[in-house]
């Protein structure tokens, strides 16, 4: 029998509230706003207040998925990175680093933005970085 | 009245499965269940969390179980009305009680800053009780108000509402799983302060004879509607009308859920 | 402009008594005033602060609860709680700067159908001289 | 933003809300923005919708679509008119007022009101009301960034907050909210194609040398990359073969998406990395299954430039990973594949044990970054940069006695029309935008019951004179075209927007807005025109 909060920040906006998400025994159970927070202040939105329902969600990817025909047939992580670096180099080969192309995520942190930008540069040697922050 | 409360918490965790409070870490506070062994030096008083709500969820997911909470005399009171429409179990609770300050007192206008623990099986109260605080001076105000200034203040406060309903979220006394509030029968869905606060005078009507003052809903507001004001006229209304005062006696039943023979009404000419 | 504002009244009635003495009204042909529209609900108990506010929200100009007397309830205590409840409803309004007069709450059986004239009159004047909701703002 | 949300509150005194729906699309920045309000702060709201922020607002104008410059050229044409500028400021922290002077002399309000619809009278009141009431924050969101003058609109703002002084107080300012959780960290952390972390120009050759070094390679490019639109262009056009796309959904987030969709059709490889199978994911060729927030550890960066914690509450679901692990493997793969030259690049180099180890990496390279990390995070709870060094206490707003650059310059700025202008043939203009209850593509927040029950299906606001125009009749749902494309969806007819202008949100795939948006970019920064493009509507009988 575990109970906890664990603060996170907000993904419904830029505005960062903080929120404390409730977890009982590995699950989340709700949400509580934080009253310490200098921009939340103790507030959400409704966003905010819903913004962990989805996480368990039937619809959430679980494995990794590689098309066959019209659909798509489940995949080992093996297979499937082994699939996009062999078939992204053979792009490369053929037609050089500015024939690849990345985007990144306004959805996504910090730290997962960087390591992109730098695969993308140092890896593919392209510029060819961009996400959706003009959307 | 920190390191009171923490040794008695320690004192009673051997024979509970945890006890509910506000844990500080390095990255903020918040509500967790301290068991045996865990750092009650991590144990704080502030600041203001619905923590009757978190020991009503584990209380039904652990149904054998026995919880201790650490709460306030609001949380107490909130914890009397949701005893009394089986959202908690008293059984298994043993309350640790403290007291608020004056200065608490005030800013929350508390009657009553200190949890009361009649009618409660385990409870223990940690702190000197203050007198209970002055009301809200603009529930007086209200008395003088004309209709046509009444209805100004709250068209104006209603417009700022933004549909969070964290009002809803945070109140230890919505625990409905199907809410009038989400019922597009009552309230519009998908519109941001509608011009009819239908949202805003239902909830009122349904915390007429459970709000205990706790004042989160106000806390919560993003908006800053003052909340309390309402709630604390449909408050009085129930004293003065039924005889009732939520959360002060767990014996009492609620009173909406009576019938004229058990006794709690005054008399039916005053009602009509 | 109140002279000729005909307001729009909504009315709940119990099935047991207020309905049959609205029915019994009309057998008698005593005279009604059109503006009420009468709903027709198995108990004045049925009748929640809800449908109230809705009727209020939808654009009525004032809203009646009758019900069968205290005592007389077809389901014994059924009209206990509208007894409880509606004058709470009824302060809430005003808190909000509803006019009290716009929602009455009120008893009548089957057998007094003159009672059932005389209080929806009443009402309807009572209105009539408030003017439309709608002009408050609400 | 320049200025921090928790000013807002503490010490604004005046409001210029531009092109943003406030309460529904940052809530939490309104509330501080309705804190202030209590305590007399004042509240002026330009958008062509009348918002609930505008319903809120002391002065509401309501200009047409496409008309900033304009409009705030003629607030500061009153504003000079009438003296009310800040002339200490201008003079010693500023370059370029005279020539700003002349152009909005050059728009009198009698003017701006033919261009934009705003009545003279209501146009100098907001000059009045924002000039004496300091510190005075203008807000902003893609209503002024969504138009081909997009760059044209933001330096206007920046003149009007200069030419009144409220740049570098607190309280005052030039604040763009962010739209996405973490669009601010993206732009920070290198996610352009012209900027490497920290907004460092990859054609600086002493950038460059200094990532070299940094990462351990040689031969970086240093040649600008493609943007989103022009990767997509580029597919289409054969150019760019291959796709990789990190929690994006540009099938529904781009302007002209039939065309964005013919366009990814073209690719050889598109790779998708995200939590459920969106409109994007499933053209693709590999869908890689990632975390959602709650499973992950990282940091996002708010609006105001606020770095702060995410922290994993739940372990992942089935196979799926955080997305700073695949890319760690995927990095390892292509290293140890014989494809790509990577001479120098060692596997063991993408051996990151946490997140905070990523970050003990971005802040030596990256200065606004430099003092960022997670024990300070953890202690201090957010720090907003630029916090060049571990002392550093961060910078809650920008500018403070003195600008990056030295002094503020002005940009004299002519008003332009959009790209696309209602005619006879497509007779009204649409603008796109949120919902409070859905995020961005809708891909979480319509799986979420208690948002999608709010609003479960697309609709298009339109004004009761428009609705009479088209004989609406009481149908309850239109056609709606543009040269692009049409589709069909409900209308909500409400006095509450322009005459002659429609508003769809973006969020639903079944009636998507951006079917009918073009793909008109602003020059300078390569914003689409969402807020402006042209479309006829019928009813659907």
């Amino acid at each position: 029998m575990q109970y906890e909060n664990v603060r996170t920040t907000c993904i419904y906006c830029g505005c960062g509230c903080a929120i404390n998400l409730q977890v009982l025994d590995g699950e989340i159970v709700g949400v509580f706003p934080d009253p310490q927070h200098p921009i939340s202040r103790g507030s959400l939105c409704i966003k905010g207040w819903n913004v962990a329902s989805f996480v368990r969600h039937p619809d959430r990817l679980a494995t990794p998925l590689v098309r066959q025909g019209e659909g798509f047939r489940e995949a080992s992580w093996d297979e499937a990175l082994q699939l996009v670096a062999e078939r992204m180099g053979a792009i490369y080969a053929a037609s050089g680093p500015q024939s690849i192309g990345f985007l990144a995520s306004a959805k996504c942190t910090n730290e997962e933005n960087y390591l992109l930008q730098k695969l993308a540069r140092t890896i593919v040697r392209t510029n060819n970085i961009d996400h959706c922050a003009r959307l | 009245m920190r390191e009171q409360i923490c040794k008695l918490v320690a004192e009673k965790l051997p024979e509970l499965a945890g006890v509910v409070a506000l844990r500080q870490t390095a990255v903020g506070t918040a509500p967790y269940l301290f068991r045996e062994g865990d750092d009650l030096s991590q144990l704080v008083l502030e600041p203001r969390y619905p923590l009757p709500s978190v020991v009503s969820m584990l209380q039904k997911r652990y149904p054998e179980a026995r919880f201790g909470v650490v709460a306030r005399g609001c949380d107490a009171r909130a914890l009397v009305e949701m005893a009394k429409r089986n959202q908690i179990d008293p059984e298994r609770l043993y309350l640790v009680g403290f007291t608020c300050s004056a200065e608490q007192a005030a800013e929350c206008y508390c009657a009553a800053p200190a949890p009361d623990t009649a009618g409660w099986p385990q409870a223990m109260v940690v702190g000197v009780p203050v007198a209970g605080a002055p009301p809200n001076p603009l529930v007086a105000q209200y008395e003088e108000m004309s209709l046509a200034e009444r209805r100004a203040f709250w068209q104006q406060q209603f417009a700022k509402c933004i549909k969070c309903y964290g009002c809803r979220n945070i109140c230890p006394e919505c625990f409905c799983e199907a809410c009038a509030l989400e019922d597009p029968l009552w309230v519009e869905a998908g519109m941001l302060a509608p011009p009819f606060p239908m949202f805003h005078l239902v909830r009122a009507m349904h915390m007429a004879s459970r709000c205990v003052a706790c004042r989160q809903c106000e806390l919560v507001c993003p908006a800053h509607i003052p909340l309390t004001v309402l709630y604390d006229l449909m408050r009085r209304d129930i004293g003065e009308l039924l005889g009732y005062e939520p959360g002060a006696d767990i014996a009492a039943a609620p009173p909406l859920s009576l019938t004229l023979a058990d006794g709690m009404v005054h008399g039916q000419d005053q009602l009509l | 402009m109140t002279d000729t504002f005909e307001p729009k009244i909504v009315a709940f009635l119990c099935n047991w008594c207020s309905y049959a003495g609205a029915d019994n009204a009309g057998v008698a042909r005593m005279p009604s005033p059109a503006n009420v529209l009468p709903i027709r609900v198995m108990c004045s108990g049925r009748v929640s602060p809800e449908m109230v506010l809705r009727a209020f929200r939808s654009g009525a100009d004032g809203v009646l609860v009758l019900g069968c007397h205290i005592g007389d309830c077809h389901y014994i205590s059924g009209n206990h709680r509208t007894i409880k409840r509606m004058p709470l409803l009824h302060n809430l309004l005003s808190y909000v700067g509803i006019h009290p007069d716009r929602f009455r709450l009120d008893w009548v059986s089957s057998a007094e159908a003159p009672r059932f004239a005389q209080v929806t009159q009443e009402f309807v004047e009572a209105v009539r001289a408030l003017g439309p909701l709608a002009e408050d703002g609400w | 933003m320049t200025n921090s949300v928790p000013e807002f509150s503490a010490h604004t005194n005046c409001f210029l809300i531009i092109g943003s729906n406030t309460t529904e699309a940052h809530p939490l920045v309104a509330s501080h923005v309705m804190e202030a309000q209590q305590r007399g702060a004042k509240v002026i709201v330009v958008d062509p919708r009348q918002t609930q922020m505008a319903r809120l607002a002391d002065l509401y104008l309501c200009p047409r679509p496409g008309t900033n410059v304009a409009w705030l050229n003629g607030l500061m044409h009153v504003i000079i008119a009438e003296g009310l500028q800040d002339a200490s400021f201008v003079q010693e922290r500023t370059e370029g007022y005279e020539e700003l002077r002349q152009v909005v002399m050059t728009y009198p309000p009698e003017k701006v009101e033919e261009i934009s619809g705003i009545p003279a009278d209501d146009l100098r009141a907001a000059a009045r009301l924002y000039a004496q009431h300091k510190p005075a924050a203008i807000l902003y969101a893609m209503g002024i960034t969504q138009h081909t003058t997009g760059t044209d609109n933001v330096k206007s703002c920046a003149n009007l907050s200069m030419l009144t002084g409220n740049v570098g107080i607190a309280g005052g300012g030039v604040n763009p909210l962010r739209g996405q959780n973490n669009v601010q960290g993206a732009c920070d952390l290198g996610g352009l194609p012209n900027v490497y972390p920290g907004y460092q120009a990859v054609t600086a050759p002493e950038v460059k040398e200094k990532f070299e070094q940094a990462w351990g390679v040689a031969g970086l490019d240093d040649q600008v990359g493609l943007t989103v639109t022009e990767m997509i262009e580029g597919a289409g056009q054969g150019n760019v073969r291959a796709l990789y796309v990190m929690a994006e959904n540009p099938l529904l987030s781009d302007p002209d998406i039939n065309h964005v969709r013919h366009c990814l059709e073209q690719l050889d490889l598109l790779v998708v990395q995200d939590i459920f199978l969106t409109e994007t994911a499933e053209l693709a060729h590999v869908v890689l299954p990632a975390t959602s927030f709650a499973e992950k550890d990282g940091t996002f960066t708010g609006t105001d430039r606020r770095v702060q914690r995410v922290q994993k509450a739940v372990e992942p679901l089935g196979e799926s990973k955080p997305d700073w692990q695949i890319i760690c493997e995927l990095a390892q793969m292509m290293i140890s594949g014989s494809r790509f030259q990577v001479p120098n690049l060692q596997p063991e180099t993408w051996n990151y044990a946490s997140p905070a180890e990523v970050m003990d990496e971005i802040a030596p390279v990256t200065p606004i970054y430099g003092g960022v990390s997670y024990e300070r995070l953890e202690r201090e709870g957010s720090l907003q940069w630029p916090v060049p060094t571990a002392d550093h206490p961060g910078t809650p707003y920008l500018h403070k006695g003195k600008f990056s650059r030295g002094l503020g310059r002005f940009h004299a700025i002519h008003s332009q029309a959009a790209a696309e202008l209602p005619d006879e043939a497509y007779p009204f203009t649409l603008t796109t935008g949120r919902l409070m209850f859905h995020f961005h593509t809708g891909t979480m927040t319509r799986r979420t019951e208690k948002l999608a029950q709010e609003v479960r299906e697309a609709y298009v606001e339109m004004h009761p004179d428009d609705a009479a125009r088209i004989g609406l009749d009481g149908a309850e749902r239109v056609r709606v075209a543009s040269r692009r494309g049409e589709i069909e969806l409900a209308v909500r007819v409400t006095p509450a927007i322009r005459p002659g202008v429609v508003f769809i949100p973006f969020h639903f795939a079944e009636a998507a807005a951006n079917v009918l948006t073009h793909a008109a970019l602003d020059p300078d920064s390569g914003i689409p025109e969402f807020k402006v493009c042209a479309v006829q509507v019928e009813p659907v009988t």
